[in-house]
């Protein structure tokens, strides 16, 4: 019975963690932007600097008329959302934040599970896109399945430069075996992995299949309602998870002063730096354009990835 | 756990794949049935490499190199189907059948004047609603209008 | 350099200079004449020095291993003894007079540069022929010899003579070729090698298996390539290739391989009596039926033709009876005087615009306007004729003298019948040699209007040289037409030349059709022989033995007087022919002449006289000519004679039409009798196919279907039954 | 997962917890399976293909054999369906049913199929009535065990497979690909 409380209750800790974790990074997306670009941003809902901002945007979602278009797969349609957000809720589970299990589940192959399912999100987009019998939004489905399907691979391969380092794919035991000068060691890799990160999650400045002055909204355009609300939220949840993972493999986690009585707030900090990051990227570059997208991810990324790991696998030999 | 369980699925997963393979007209559709058979065919090599306890786990390897072949034959089957596609404005293979033997009677094999069937029926497979805009179908398209 | 490397040098240089002129004779036409002459000019000083060091020393050999072959290796030997050195200058004079003679006689030829790279090619085979001591390099010279005429007698492949003749002679000495290279490698199995003067000491030392077979296969070889009786037949129409090249072949290369190649075998011949004999009545037959057709003979060039067949016997004779050195004296002698024999003829071709005695006999002013020619030609008649001084009479003296000596039983090995058989055959071809030949001088160099009135030679270029010079003093040429066969009938003054071709017949002016003179480099080639001709037999019959095999060469007392007298008959016979016969002449107008321009090469004029000769004269052997004093002479024999002794009617019951109904029944056995079970062969294996081709319907599915329900089955049948 | 049904004799009455839900998601997959090749709306047999592979990947887990299972999800999951989606799409598939997504080969292929189904069955059941599975002791497909495997003993065929997808990349490159003119 206790084994399945203490699941119980990590996976309760989980789920609080993907409903606030994403609200956070929204506000502060709302509070950064407004700043960087010289403006308020909403101040009234709440009080203190409109705080509860989100929350009032939540409502609001809640309270719009679901619409399905006439000619659309009414179930594809309506089942895509919960596909492009179910992935993100899965990856928090194994994503670690501080030592001695301080984990949703402790898997075997941590790593690969979490690159695997995240990969399966790109079938929402795919989903919606096809489904809402719109020409936009299934060029978008289409544009943000080839970014995906592109971007997958430097990420896994700076991931697998990384659990070749740690010689384990689980998420816990490579921090555990993490080291201060992996950092540098593995720079390049975790900057391919981060920016292939963003891709994945079509952020700014890879927002090219969503990106409203070409195709309105890609494959989103037709949704409404909640479901527009869930999709919004899978893009908060994957920055949440990628900024996580980034934190995990790259960051060393929960090392830091004083790692035995706050590493989990080294984590936090860690990922919550690197969520700043995501969205002052978003402020300042520019879209790439559709091909300068797919160029970037095979001849810029990938060898750079590759070069990582051989990187790896010359030091790994040369220190064993 | 019963082996048999392992083992009946995978032969009935493997003939609905059959099954699929011989009964789908659209060449994507017969794809999708021939990865049925492969996963098939895995679940059985990963039962029994569980029940042998082999210690060189020959049946995982083997199954990570199907799943490998399996990647590669998706894309290039797709990427058949695609080029026949474009070039036939269809992709039923009951359709492609070039290598018929010609009747005695008619003038020629079924894909040499492009068939005004077949471009009906090209039509009709389009959605109503003009779902793509790639070239390869605006290149149908107009080969139909043309011969229209 | 050494002997050797100057001997190789003599046929390798026409050789290279014959594939320069096939490379060059296109894109370098400025090229092509020096490149024909030059190399042949050269080879023949070459061969001179050669000759000159060899002398009459020990015969040189040497030898380099060319192939190494299972059973009998393949040498590139160089055998140089008096023999191949004097044969081989005599080649090289020859040829480079023709290479001369041919610069002028063929100026504006188009096909020119292909004609002298195969007269070098020519040249070039038969030096190696001559030089080479291996027998396999020996036949490598013989074929080229055998295509290379084939190439040059055909020159005039427009002319329907000229193609059938090509394809004759190619055919002929195949015909002979193929038993000569079975005797080869029968010669060579016996004695174990290819060399010659292995060979040689295998024939002296008995160690030859069938020396009569062999020597009989060899002989078939000879017999065609020498154009002796019965394979001569392509010889005498061969005169439809240009002038030189007859000359070539007859006076040096072609047909002296024949007699050469046995010369230099002799022991292999000795070694078998049957050989001898059959060599002996060959040489007779075809002595004795060469000069009686000759003597019929309308075309002069066949007249030569036929007898070089004749001196070719004689040499044959010389061979048979075991006297090889008498038979390369009359061969050398007989190709100085047969090629000015040829390039006189040419010349006298040229100036009187046809080949027909007939006509000629009837030309006033032909032997004005081609004097170096006509007296050139008397020359070298007189050689033929074996009259002494000229140097065939010494040679001529030499092969009856061995013949006499060989009927006397003082020749080993030979019998003495053998040596009966050719005296006798020679003695009477001495009359009749001597006859034809003072027949062709007397039609084609003695003006017909000796002893008629002076009036004649101004009558003569009023009435335009190209026409019978009879037509002024016959007024009335049209009542007695029943000599004329030709389409042609007799011409007078007026439609100047009603040859064949159209253009001419209209000519309005006269001047264009007379034909003077000469090319001055002709006439000079024609001296330059002629001078052998006179003196080469009288000046070295006592040294050439030492360059032999020894054997005296001097002229016998017996045989002179009866040889000399029968052939002073002879030529009585014949000028008494000729007196009876010049009433007829001067009455009945015959022939035509050719009517290309005046100033048109040589080589256009006797292409235009081969081609109208058959047309014009009938026959080509024969003009149905009155005035023929051989006519006379011959009587009931001349049609036949005239004819060959349709020799080639013979030769068509014989081969022709047998290998004709072969060919027709092997076709109808193939069409008819195998197609048809063929065509059942196929028939049900498509009957089958287009049973089954039904199941081929192009749908994917349908096949796997089947597949997979063939493979449920058996899995089903495994399954129960295992 | 891997720590169940310890101790007690095997039987087909007393099935074991990993027994059940292995058997319930195989019926799943079955299901999902039989929606692929049946059902006449195309995208919808790629999604029902997803269900079916994902099955797959969840059997596999039952099985032990965690690694292939992820690897079932990244490639399969992940990639193939993906391009078999895109597949459809670019060939224009229809919203809603297609009224000839099935051949004229269908009462045959469903003769083979079920007679095939029925030998194999029967064959299997035949062969492996008292066969069982023992889940217990070592992690037989965890990455440790698969990569030690994988890259000790099958090193060569893994690096022939390298190959392999090099040239189908290039394939599939060169197939595509749009002339220039």
């Amino acid at each position: 019975m206790n084994g399945t409380i203490d699941v119980l209750l990590r996976l309760l800790g989980v789920l609080v963690v993907f409903l606030v974790f994403p609200l956070l990074v929204g506000q502060t997306e709302h509070k950064v932007m407004a700043h960087m670009q010289g403006r308020l941003g909403p101040m009234y809902a709440g009080g203190f600097h409109g705080w509860a901002q989100l929350v009032a945007d939540g409502v609001k979602f809640a309270q719009k008329e679901d619409v399905v278009p006439a000619d659309a797969d009414r179930t594809v349609f309506q089942l895509a959302p919960a596909v492009a957000l179910l992935p993100y809720l899965l990856v928090l589970v194994a994503i670690p934040v501080g030592p001695h299990g301080f984990v949703g589940q402790n898997l075997d192959a941590g790593l690969f599970f979490v690159l695997a399912v995240m990969g399966v999100g790109v079938l929402g987009s795919l989903m919606a896109g096809w489904a809402s019998s719109n020409k936009y939004s299934l060029l978008g489905g289409l544009r943000t399945a080839a970014q995906l399907m592109a971007y997958e691979l430097p990420m896994l391969l700076a991931a697998a430069s990384v659990a070749m380092a740690a010689g384990t794919l689980s998420l816990p035991g490579i921090v555990g075996a993490y080291h201060w000068w992996w950092t540098p060691w593995q720079l390049v890799g975790g900057v391919v992995f981060f920016t292939a990160g963003l891709a994945e999650l079509q952020r700014p400045p890879f927002d090219m299949p969503v990106a409203d002055s070409e195709i309105i909204f890609g494959a989103y355009t037709e949704y409404t309602g909640l479901r527009f609300a869930l999709f919004l939220l899978a893009e908060y949840a994957g920055i949440v998870v990628l900024c996580g993972l980034t934190t995990v493999l790259f960051l060393g986690g929960w090392h830091g002063p004083w790692a035995g009585g706050v590493g989990w707030l080294w984590t936090l900090a860690k990922t919550a730096l690197l969520a700043f990051v995501v969205i002052w990227l978003r402020v300042s570059y520019p879209r790439l354009r559709e091909d300068q997208l797919q160029k970037f991810a095979w001849t810029v990324l990938i060898p750079l990835a590759l070069a990582q790991i051989a990187l790896t696998g010359v030091v790994k030999v040369v220190t064993s | 756990m019963h082996l048999a369980y392992p083992a009946v699925l995978a032969s009935l997963l493997f003939c609905v794949g059959v099954y699929g393979v011989l009964a789908r007209r659209n060449a994507i559709l017969v794809l999708m049935s021939v990865e049925l058979m492969l996963n098939a065919v895995n679940l059985n090599l990963v039962a029994f490499d569980v029940w042998l306890r082999d210690t060189l786990h020959a049946g995982q390897a083997l199954t990570l190199f199907t799943i490998t072949i399996a990647a590669a034959e998706i894309g290039l089957g797709l990427a058949i189907v695609l080029l026949v596609y474009r070039n036939r404005g269809s992709s039923d293979i009951d359709r492609l059948t070039g290598l018929a033997e010609p009747r005695p009677g008619s003038s020629g094999g079924p894909l040499v004047p492009g068939a005004a069937a077949d471009e009906d029926t090209a039509d009709e497979n389009a959605t109503p609603h003009g779902t793509t805009d790639t070239k390869a179908t605006e290149k149908a398209n107009e080969k139909a209008e043309a011969s229209a | 350099m050494t002997l050797t490397a100057l001997a190789a040098l003599v046929p390798l240089l026409p050789f290279l200079g014959g594939a320069a002129g096939l490379l060059l004779g296109r894109r370098a036409p400025g090229f092509v004449r020096p490149v024909a002459v030059l190399p042949t000019a050269t080879a023949f000083v070459l061969a001179a020095i050669v000759a000159a060091r060899q002398g009459t020393g020990a015969p040189t050999d040497a030898a380099h291993r060319l192939a190494t072959t299972g059973s009998i290796p393949i040498d590139l030997a160089l055998h140089l003894d008096g023999f191949s050195v004097l044969i081989a200058l005599l080649v090289g004079l020859v040829a480079t007079c023709v290479q001369l003679y041919s610069l002028s006689y063929l100026r504006d030829d188009p096909r020119y540069p292909s004609y002298a790279a195969l007269v070098s090619l020519f040249t070039a085979a038969m030096l190696l022929v001559v030089y080479t001591g291996d027998l396999m390099v020996l036949l490598v010279g013989w074929e080229i010899m055998g295509i290379c005429s084939y190439f040059l007698v055909g020159h005039y492949w427009e002319t329907e003579p000229a193609r059938t003749a090509s394809l004759k002679a190619f055919l002929v000495t195949k015909l002979g070729d193929v038993p000569f290279l079975i005797g080869v490698f029968a010669l060579a199995t016996d004695a174990g090698t290819f060399r010659i003067s292995g060979i040689l000491d295998a024939a002296a030392h008995g160690r030859l298996q069938h020396p009569t077979v062999t020597a009989l296969l060899l002989l078939a070889g000879v017999a065609g390539k020498s154009a002796q009786f019965p394979l001569h037949t392509w010889l005498p129409d061969a005169m439809a290739g240009p002038t030189p090249v007859s000359a070539l072949i007859h006076a040096a290369t072609m047909v002296a391989a024949g007699i050469y190649l046995v010369a230099r075998l002799l022991p292999v011949f000795t070694a078998s009596t049957a050989a001898l004999a059959v060599l002996a009545a060959m040489a007779a037959v075809t002595m004795i039926g060469s000069a009686l057709a000759a003597l019929a003979q309308d075309d002069i060039k066949r007249v030569l033709a036929y007898s070089t067949i004749g001196q070719l016997a004689y040499m044959a004779g010389a061979l048979a009876v075991g006297n090889r050195d008498a038979a390369v004296f009359h061969l050398l002698s007989h190709g100085a005087f047969k090629a000015l024999l040829f390039l006189a003829a040419g010349a006298l071709i040229q100036v009187a615009g046809t080949n027909s005695l007939a006509a000629m006999s009837r030309m006033d002013d032909l032997a004005r306007r081609a004097p170096d020619a006509r007296w050139t030609l008397a020359i070298g008649l007189a050689a033929l004729a074996a009259l002494p001084p000229f140097s065939g009479f010494f040679s001529k003296e030499s092969v009856l003298r061995a013949a006499e000596h060989a009927a006397n039983g003082d020749t080993a090995h030979v019998p003495s019948a053998v040596g009966w058989t050719v005296l006798i055959a020679g003695l009477l071809t001495a009359f009749l040699t001597a006859t034809y030949a003072a027949r062709l001088f007397l039609l084609a160099g003695v003006p017909p209007l000796i002893g008629r009135p002076a009036a004649a030679p101004a009558a003569g270029p009023a009435a335009g040289p190209g026409e019978p010079a009879a037509a002024e003093p016959s007024p009335a040429p049209q009542p007695k037409p029943s000599a004329e066969q030709g389409p042609v009938p007799p011409a007078d003054p007026a439609p100047a030349a009603p040859g064949p071709d159209p253009s001419g017949a209209p000519d309005p002016d006269p001047d264009p059709g007379i034909r003077t003179g000469v090319p001055p480099l002709m006439t000079g080639v024609l001296w330059v022989l002629a001078v052998p001709t006179i003196a080469f037999g009288g000046l070295t019959y006592r040294s050439l033995p030492d360059w032999f095999d020894g054997l005296s060469l001097g002229p016998a007392l017996v045989t002179s007087v009866l040889s000399t007298g029968l052939a002073l008959v002879g030529v009585l016979a014949a000028w008494a022919a000729w007196q009876a016969t010049a009433a007829a002449r001067r009455s009945v107008p015959i022939g035509a002449v050719v009517a290309v321009p005046a100033d048109a090469e040589p080589e256009l004029v006797e292409a235009e006289a081969i081609e109208s000769h058959e047309e014009i004269y009938g026959d080509i052997g024969a003009a149905d000519d009155p005035g023929d004093p051989g006519r006379l002479l011959l009587g009931p024999l001349h049609r036949p004679a005239a004819h060959g002794f349709h020799l080639d009617a013979v030769y068509t019951a014989l081969f022709v039409r047998p290998v004709l109904a072969a060919a027709s029944l092997v076709r109808f056995l193939d069409r008819d009798v195998v197609e048809t079970y063929v065509q059942g062969a196929g028939a049900v294996p498509r009957l089958l196919g287009a049973a089954v081709r039904r199941a081929q319907t192009g749908n994917v599915q349908t096949y796997l279907s089947a597949l997979l329900a063939g493979a449920v089955v058996l899995a089903v049948l495994v399954a129960v039954g295992g | 997962m891997n720590a169940l049904a310890a101790g007690h004799h095997p039987g087909f009455l007393s099935p074991t917890g990993v027994e059940i839900t292995f058997v319930l998601v195989g019926l799943a997959t079955l299901g999902a399976a039989v929606l692929t090749v049946s059902t006449r709306q195309l995208v919808h047999a790629a999604l029902w293909l997803v269900v079916a592979l994902g099955g797959l990947a969840v059997e596999y887990l039952l099985l032990t054999a965690e690694f292939i299972a992820w690897v079932q999800v990244l490639i399969y999951v992940g990639s193939v369906v993906v391009l078999l989606l895109f597949g459809l799409m670019l060939t224009k598939a229809p919203i809603g049913r297609s009224p000839d997504a099935d051949s004229g080969n269908r009462p045959v292929a469903l003769g083979v199929a079920v007679a095939a189904a029925a030998t194999l069955v029967w064959v299997v059941v035949d062969a492996f009535r008292t066969t069982w599975i023992d889940l217990h002791g070592v992690v037989q497909g965890s990455s440790r065990a698969t990569g030690v495997s994988l890259f000790r003993h099958w090193v060569l065929p893994f690096e022939a497979l390298s190959v392999l997808l090099l040239a189908a990349l290039v394939g599939a490159i060169v197939l595509s690909r749009r002339e220039e003119k």
